[in-house]
Formats: C-alpha cells, structure tokens, sequence
C-alpha cells in the first residue's frame, strides 16, 4: 500500500485530503501514479493531466517524475509553495 | 550553532525570538532578521484575512535541510525559522527568519538565503479572503528568481 | 516613507523601534532589521568596555543623505536608523537600522546598503577597553569592499 | 576665521578638541590648513604630514583636499570612521 495525500488547492478541489492505494504496475513511479488519477476524469484528469503545475513530495522531499514507489510509501500532491 | 524551527498556531513574537538568539552570547556582533507580515492587500484587492495550510513533517524537514545549507556556507551563531499557520489578520506577523554572526555579511547573506529558499520550498500555502470570498494565492515568479539566484 | 535618524546615549531598544516602525501600516508586508550588538572579543582580545565618539552634526547629516540615497534607490515604506554613543558594555546594541517595505528584496537591499555606507561614511569612533588598557578601534578593510560592492 | 576640531584618536593625541584660526594663505584650502598644522612640529606633524589617514571635513561634508575654505567654516579632521 501506499499512502497519497493532497494539499491546499488540490485538497479543496478533489475534496480528498488523503487515500490508500495498492501498490501495482499503476503506482510503481510517481509518473504512473499520476496518469492513473488522471484517469479518474473530471477534475482529476483537469488537475493531473492540465496545465496547472503539480507539485510531488516523497516521504516529506521533493520527488523527481522517475522516482519509484515501495510499500509503506507516503506521496504528496500539491500546488506550487506560498509561504513566507 | 543555536538552531530553532518552529511551526505554530500562536501568534508569532519575533521580539521574544530574537532575545533568545541573542540571549548571553558575547561573540554575537551581528543579528539580521527579516519578518515577513500580512499585507492588507495583494493583487489589487483589499484582504481581510488569511489562512495558512502546511504539511507537517515535510515543513520541518524542508526547513531543516535550509538551514543546515546556510550554516554550511556561512559561519553562523544562531538561527531561528519560525512560521505561523492558520488564521491570520493583517499586521500579523507570518514568519521570523533570525541570524545571528559575529560580523554583518554572513547575517545578512544567511538571511536572505533562507527567506528565499523556504519561499520556493516549504510546504506552506497561503488562502487570503477578499471581498469577492477566499482565494488561493499564487505562487511569485519573483520566488523563483529569488532562488535561483543563489546557484551561482 | 517614515524616517527616523538617531543618535542617543540611552540604551538602544531594537524592538521598540520595530514596533513603531510596523506600527498600523497594513501595507508592510516585510521588515528587515539589522542589530549591530557589543562582542567582547576583537583583534584576538577580550574586550569588556567600549566608548563610542561621534561628530554631532555631521552624524545626523551623514546618515540622513544615506537614507535618503537608499530610499530613491529602492521602493521603501520606513526606516529608522538608531545609533547608540557613550559607554556599551557586551551584549548592549551598538546600532539598528530597520527597513520596511511592501516586498522583501527591497528592504533587504536597503538595510545593507545603509550599514554598509554607515560603517564607512558616518562619523563614529569606538574605544574599547581590553586588560591592557583602553584602544581605538582601527578601521577594516572589509568595510571598504562592502560599500564598495553598491557602486556597480 | 575658521574653526577646526578634532575627534577620537587625533583629538586625544593632539591634546585639542578645537581652535579658532584666522583666514589667510596659510589656511585657504584644505591642503594648505594641513601643512600649517604639520609645520607645528612634534604629534602634530606626526599626524598631519605621517602615513596614518586622516580624513577631512568641511561644514559637516566630507572634504576634498582642494576644497577652499572661507570664513566662518568649519574643518574637522578625524581618523577613518568606526561606527555601526
């Protein structure tokens, strides 16, 4: 399993703030597991498929699109950071 | 090195924050701080009030690895990173950045660095209420600027 | 932009200055400050005393067009500079220079300009006393490279 | 006549915190004021024709050493500042 969580923006329009998912070949990288939000259609596929700019955290750091995911995994969605 | 982060509901005292860096050390002959403050207007609106989300654990984190960054690059005495979440009105202070050195230059580059830094990477989000209801506010390309600009 | 330049031999107190720096200007939305703080060791010495001298007059003149070359330079809101003469002992603020403005690029740039051109322009002296008795400070070298950096 | 005052280091050495000198050759600019002070000899022209740097004031101005001097000014000399 993994754990994805979403933030702010993202939170409020996906009225999600968090979700378990199994993990698979749909989930293997962060890549994947967003085209397979994306694939969820209306906003999700807006927000992980459009042209706003998603952030991704794993484990609490900043994740490249490759990085693979391992059971127990906690990924973050989120916008661009406005804090300060 | 004194180091302190911190993330916290309260109202931020940035006074009480920069006493305790400076607090009994005599090699201290530099302190410079930035205290960012809520602005009764942005983009061209009048705002009332903000709210600030984060994400526990990553803040912490995020913040961590900056400061240990700056303390690497310059010789510091003391930092402080202190940041409000939740509700805010305006005046409110949101965040302390504090450092402390024997001479100015480090302080002031150290500074500058972490402000800049915990702008593009801390997971925090500012929502702002208007007249027109509350709004996400956007990101600043002027962030990214800001940041950029310590590769070289 | 509000403006205040003093030279006082009263205790200096940094956050009272702030304070009224910040004071009801919901447009503020960062404040830089600078504290220049009485160490008790320099040139290999442990310092316990300091005296500080100055040229009434031509301080207050000095500071007041450094102000104000900083404020046509950058978009400013307040700045106070508070200069301390007479006897410091360790840990007592020597100076502050505080800047306010909408955004934090602005007030950072400016509150080191002011300290820089202060360090080099602004007609103060510093005697210190160490156990081999009393010595004026000599000036530094790095001061000269930090104002000189503003002249590009 | 002009009055010309010494701070820190240069009043302590020279014993004098101002005097009063009146405007003739001898003190028509302020290259000439800083010979004239030398030509006194001793610490004063230690300080006024030595290696140490000794800046220069005119009415509360840093001075240039061509700047002329006329009545009622007021020339400071001093050492290279330490404030801040």
């Amino acid at each position: 399993m993994i754990k994805v969580l979403y933030f702010a923006r993202l939170r409020e329009e996906l009225k999600t703030e968090s979700e378990e998912l199994a993990l698979d070949a749909s989930t293997a990288d962060i890549i994947a597991l967003k085209l397979k939000l994306s694939a969820r259609g209306d906003i999700w596929s807006d927000i992980f498929a459009g042209d706003e700019t998603v952030m991704a955290a794993l484990n609490q750091e900043v994740a490249k699109p490759d990085d693979k995911l391992k059971d127990g995994d906690e990924v973050a969605f989120f916008p661009p950071v406005t804090g300060g | 090195m004194m180091k302190e982060i911190r993330v916290q509901f309260e109202t931020l005292d940035p006074y009480k924050e920069i006493d305790t860096l400076r607090a009994d050390n005599k090699a201290i002959g530099a302190v410079v701080n930035f205290i960012g403050l809520m602005r009764d207007f942005n983009e061209g609106d009048s705002v009332s009030q903000m709210s600030l989300e984060h994400y526990p654990g990553m803040t912490e984190k995020a913040l961590e690895k900056i400061v240990d960054e700056a303390s690497q690059r310059w010789e510091l005495l003391g930092v402080r990173v202190i940041h409000r979440v939740g509700d805010l009105d305006p005046l409110d202070p949101i965040v302390l950045v504090a450092v402390a050195s024997a001479h100015r230059g480090e302080a002031f580059k150290a500074c500058e660095f972490i402000i800049d830094f915990l702008k593009t990477r801390a997971p925090f989000w500012k929502k702002e209420t208007t007249a027109d209801g509350s709004r996400w506010v956007d990101a600043r390309h002027t962030d990214d600027e800001a940041e950029a600009r310590w590769q070289s």
